[in-house]
């Protein structure tokens, strides 16, 4: 789960790590009194940033500096509403125009490979790391942590040293502490400072001081791991969550909502890629990624149908599932519920094998389903499905 | 022969009281696996499956009592984890965790643990390995395998179903399938299972069954180039049509510059020799095309 | 550094563990208002516990119960002032008695071969556990916290059902992971609960529940990481430490009075066991065990010969130093300047090899000290010095 | 020949810009070590010892510019579990900390760190190792030395010297002369440099000094009694007139019945053949007497 940036800073004040403050605001007039406030501090300019969860906001626009409170309004008004890449800015976040000396990148993330945390730093900060990393791999600096001690004193320092922050080695090594206890105290997968900046601030009697701050910060958190930290779950962002991808984790399925006609109910993320993908092989296109999990009982199959069935586009429904974990027959009793109930009618190929996939045969046989053996077949009925209710969608019956 | 499972196999379930433990248990069991006890702490002393299975609170007195030599793992999330050092600590060699929903950190931790007290994990979030006609362990049904000299090593769990019945459903039977887990952070890499199937003399073919996300695939594909050039292979990688940006299931975060499509994943397979089906219906016929014996 | 059962019991208290309450009376009429207060809560009798650093003051009557808040200032009076083995005790804890139905013992402590900490466990608690273990080393379950991420829950597990604390377990696992807490938070290098017990408790409702509870608790803390805690400094007991010993450490000399004639400062440990033991041999009794420590310098020197004179047995002072990180010639100008302040005058014999020993030669010759050349030699003219000053201790000159 | 360190020797000095590292540092440098750099964090780029050693900020610096492969610390007692575990994981082979004062508990951490990455640490609170004529590190004297075969191992500091000076006065000279440390929890035991002892073509008899507390003196009687009988050995304890219940500065808590006091240790070491000195100087005596060569 991604969280905002005003979140992700939270979290990193909560390990004493230096991020400058910052304020929310939703409106125009809220920008414009928050620009006042940090212009009042001693600030010389503010920015504006689009808070939405997707990159490229500089780009697309939605971070600005403004000179004084009219201008921050103005700027407001602009970003608040805009579209970045197909979400709406509902939040932007106000403070002062850090005077950046020099950016880094410092991120701590969770590595497969190595089945270890490692910490990845570029003196080229401010910049996609996604670019350096595939141009030039070397400006990329990678330390893992230990697995069970943590990040070793001498591994922060080694980081700080190798980036040119020599200067600031304490600062830096607290900071690099800071980002894997961030990781490690909220179960995240990623805790990125993008840029950590080294910036110049007034003093109180006319001199500047040199400092290093985390300007940006970007958290994903582990979805495993929410359940044990229940407050985190607040900082989901409802705002740029699809309705229906709410009710879906409400009931612990994993759904994506997808532009094609079919619909697809499989056990297995694996396996409801491949149906997508068989799907898509003869001829449709998914209108959603749909995995039941494992273990599946008859009520939740018929949310899942809910699920898809909500969605206007769809116009066939393919159910694939291969019992193991999960018993077929149970599925066969939840699609057998779902359609005595559902308000549109869709034609539905169904396709159980597995675990108690004979009984399961027996009660879709019974309810006049339609089946079939193997999933190139599912898949290529479905897709005939759909061609042929193509138009008026709701008025066919599932059974042919 | 076979790899991780077989004849040999002394089986403990972790969890064995539990409504997952039990079920799979017994279907273990009518497989012809040899569970010789379950641990649940605070039933040692009773027993399970019908009195077949006695029932210890510690994995250390099974070891002792019973020379169990693997376990399999049916404990909900928040206490896998310690089951898993646990058997690790009591000497258990190979460790099967089924269990979904570990938090990635903690299997950082675990799977060091783990690694230093010198077991093998497979898994977590994991269906288990089967040797057809030894032995199986964790939730594949039974019913799809046949046996034969094919190596499965697959990310899924029922993706690996899927293309297990095709193969056999074609008469292609199979050494050992592994289904190695789908979370982020796993025991036993794909590399590393291929490494165990080269060594084993009964597997003469393998079969590989990844996704999208993570560089798993990539890296088995550079370690089949280099070393199991004269092995027949064949590929199947889920997800081709999968929109960038949207996060399927466990498929996760990318870290190193390119990987983790399904174009990247299918063009360093192919580049070590080994064909990528654009079906699992399609393996067998690869397969054969790749010189495995029917 | 040893602290007392109330300070130990507080700080297992501070990780969470279950802990009856208690009181310290310092009088008999604050143990008799102690009593009252705890009968009152419900109590059928109260125990009364001599506060001692020192083990076996249950043997030595240290530990007794009373009936009635009368009973408990008798036997308070009786305890306070008491002797045990050397130790006057100054303060009493005062607590309900419990309803013990089994005793266990449980510890957690540094374990130098295996390089770990080991959680000690043993059926037979509320005994001596040297006994235990030098009698039925079988009767004591060992079990090692893993190095870096600690005690794990099933090795709590493990032993909890070893000592047959199954019906216990959640509260053993508890129980035995804080040990280890209280070990890691304070540095301590031994955190033992003896008896750990399964206690009889009245309900409110008339009925009985039991409870597994630290019924007493020994803890010694690590010299070396005293510095990181400073509020632990506090709970070092002044009554019971000789005042020659807490200048000594003041000082940062490590000092033990002994019974003997002959003062010894020597750098390091092992060399001052070495010089006591030659000392012995030699026909003489050691006054103290005195490492100055290592890179001593003159002040440092000038301290450590204040304390050796500070006790009137002693008859003679042997003086070993080896030099290596320590530096002869300051140890030679410490000794200089010493005996120009000393109070009392005593023969002294020095012996100083090593790091800028000739200059320490010169010095020594040019102050007219008497020196050895081996430490035999210095050991055997220490001897017969004090022989030769016995009965005439304060107005012989130092130099032959 | 030697063991820990000798003419292939290439020390990094971690803490040379501190007092006593310096004044050490130069000592060894007069000596005859390969000190080919100094680390101070926050110094990189400087020099030490009048423009002899160059200063780095980090081991891996100095590891990757002068191929170094051992390093002695003298950081004080909040950085040095630090500084051992980055010379550890920089790729040093063998790490001698002199510092004192390192919490236990924190050693428990730092010497599990350390055997991980494949590192001898020797000490902490240990005054070095010296191989006579060809190196020594840490703060031995070099001036009590003498080149010859006899292997010294000892927990304690200044009682080694000692110990060594007896040895070079009686013109016995030595192989390695290698101080342990007296602390609680340290890196390498009597036993394992008993071990590289053993191994070791140029150690023909080998001196231990011990001292009463723990029961390491034991565990070496027990190694010496099973693998070296045919070694010449000679032994000293200090402590024997030690009261019993006090603690003699590092002399420390006793966790196994019986083990740790003097007669025990004495006991245990004859038991194996090892006659220990009433004082050091009669170990050479009883060298001879064992069959040791001049």
């Amino acid at each position: 789960m991604k969280i905002q940036e005003a979140d992700a800073k939270q979290l990193l004040v909560a390990q004493g790590l230096p991020v400058p403050p910052w304020e929310v605001a939703r409106t125009p007039a809220e920008v414009r009194a928050a620009a006042e406030r940090v212009l009042a501090a001693g600030a010389d300019r503010v920015v504006v940033k689009a808070q939405v969860l997707v990159g490229g906001r500089g780009k697309a626009g939605g971070v600005r500096l403004a000179d004084d409170a009219g201008e921050a309004e103005a700027i407001g008004r602009q970003i608040l509403g805009m579209d970045i890449k197909g979400i709406t800015v509902r939040k932007v976040l106000v403070a002062a125009a850090a005077d950046i000396v020099k950016e880094f990148y410092l991120a701590a993330v969770l590595d497969r490979a190595a089945r270890r945390v490692l910490l990845m730093g570029s003196a080229e900060g401010g910049i996609e790391i996604e670019q350096v990393a595939a141009e030039r791999p070397d400006a990329i600096v990678r330390i893992h942590a230990h697995p069970t001690a943590g990040l070793l004193d001498w591994q922060a320092r080694q980081m700080a040293f190798a980036l040119g922050l020599g200067g600031h080695v304490r600062a830096a090594v607290a900071i690099a502490r800071g980002l894997v206890a961030t990781m490690v105290a909220n179960d995240a997968d990623l805790v990125e400072i993008n840029p950590l900046a080294i910036v110049r601030e007034p003093g109180g009697d006319g001199t500047f001081a040199e400092r290093l701050v985390c300007l940006d910060a970007k958290i994903s958190l582990d979805d495993s791991a929410l359940p044990r930290h229940p407050a985190l779950e607040d900082l989901r962002d409802l705002d740029e969550e699809d309705p229906t991808d709410r009710a879906a984790r409400a009931e612990g399925i994993s759904f994506i909502k997808l532009d094609g006609s079919i619909g697809c109910m499989v056990n297995g993320a694996g396996l409801a890629m491949t149906t997508m993908d068989l799907v898509k092989r003869a001829g449709g296109e998914p209108a959603n990624f749909l995995d039941i999990g494992g273990g599946a009982r008859s009520d939740k199959v018929a949310s899942a149908m809910g699920l898809i069935l909500a969605d206007p586009n769809v116009r066939a429904i393919l159910v694939n599932i291969f019992g193991g974990i999960t018993r077929g027959d149970e599925v066969a009793r939840g699609l057998i519920e779902a359609r005595a109930m559902q308000a549109r009618s869709v034609p539905m190929v169904v396709r159980i094998v597995g675990t108690n996939a004979e009984e399961a045969g027996r009660l879709l046989r019974e309810a006049r389903f339609e089946t079939a053996a193997s999933l190139d077949e599912a898949a290529a009925k479905a897709v005939a499905a759909a061609r042929a209710t193509s138009g008026a969608p709701t008025e066919v019956s599932s059974v042919s | 022969m076979s790899i991780l499972v077989g004849p040999d196999t002394r089986l403990v379930v972790q969890g064995i009281t539990g409504r997952e433990g039990e079920f799979h248990s017994r279907a273990m069991l009518e497989y012809g696996t040899r569970i010789v006890a379950g641990v649940t702490p605070g039933k040692g002393g009773q027993s399970a499956l019908d009195g077949r299975v006695p029932v210890y609170d510690t994995v250390a007195e099974a070891v002792r009592q019973h020379a169990a030599n693997a376990s399999c793992i049916y404990v909900p999330a928040a206490g896998a984890p310690d089951a898993i050092m646990e058997a690790a600590g009591a000497g258990i060699a190979t460790i099967f965790c089924i269990t979904e929903g570990i938090p990635a950190l903690e299997m950082v931790r675990v799977v060091a643990v783990v690694r230093e007290a010198g077991a093998r994990l497979i898994g977590p979030n994991c269906p288990g390995a089967t040797s057809p006609g030894e032995a199986k362990v964790g939730i594949i049904p039974g019913s799809i395998h046949r046996r034969g000299s094919v190596g499965v090593v697959s990310r899924s769990g029922t993706l690996t179903y899927e293309a297990v019945q095709a193969m056999t459903d074609a008469g292609i039977g199979q050494s050992t399938c592994v289904g190695i887990g789908g979370d982020p952070i796993i025991g036993t890499s794909f590399t590393e299972i291929l490494g165990l199937f080269k060594e084993d003399p009964a597997t003469e073919a393998i079969v590989l069954i990844g996704e999208i996300g993570g560089a798993a695939e990539e890296e088995a594909a550079a370690y089949a180039g280099e070393h199991l050039r004269g092995m027949p292979m064949a590929a199947f990688i889920a997800g081709r049509t999968a929109p960038e940006g949207k996060r399927m299931g466990h498929a996760g975060a990318i870290i190193s510059g390119g990987a983790g499509t399904a174009a990247g994943k299918v063009a360093a397979l192919e580049a070590a020799g080994i064909r990528v089906a654009a079906s699992p219906t399609e393996i067998p016929s690869l397969l054969r095309a790749a010189g495995a014996a029917a």
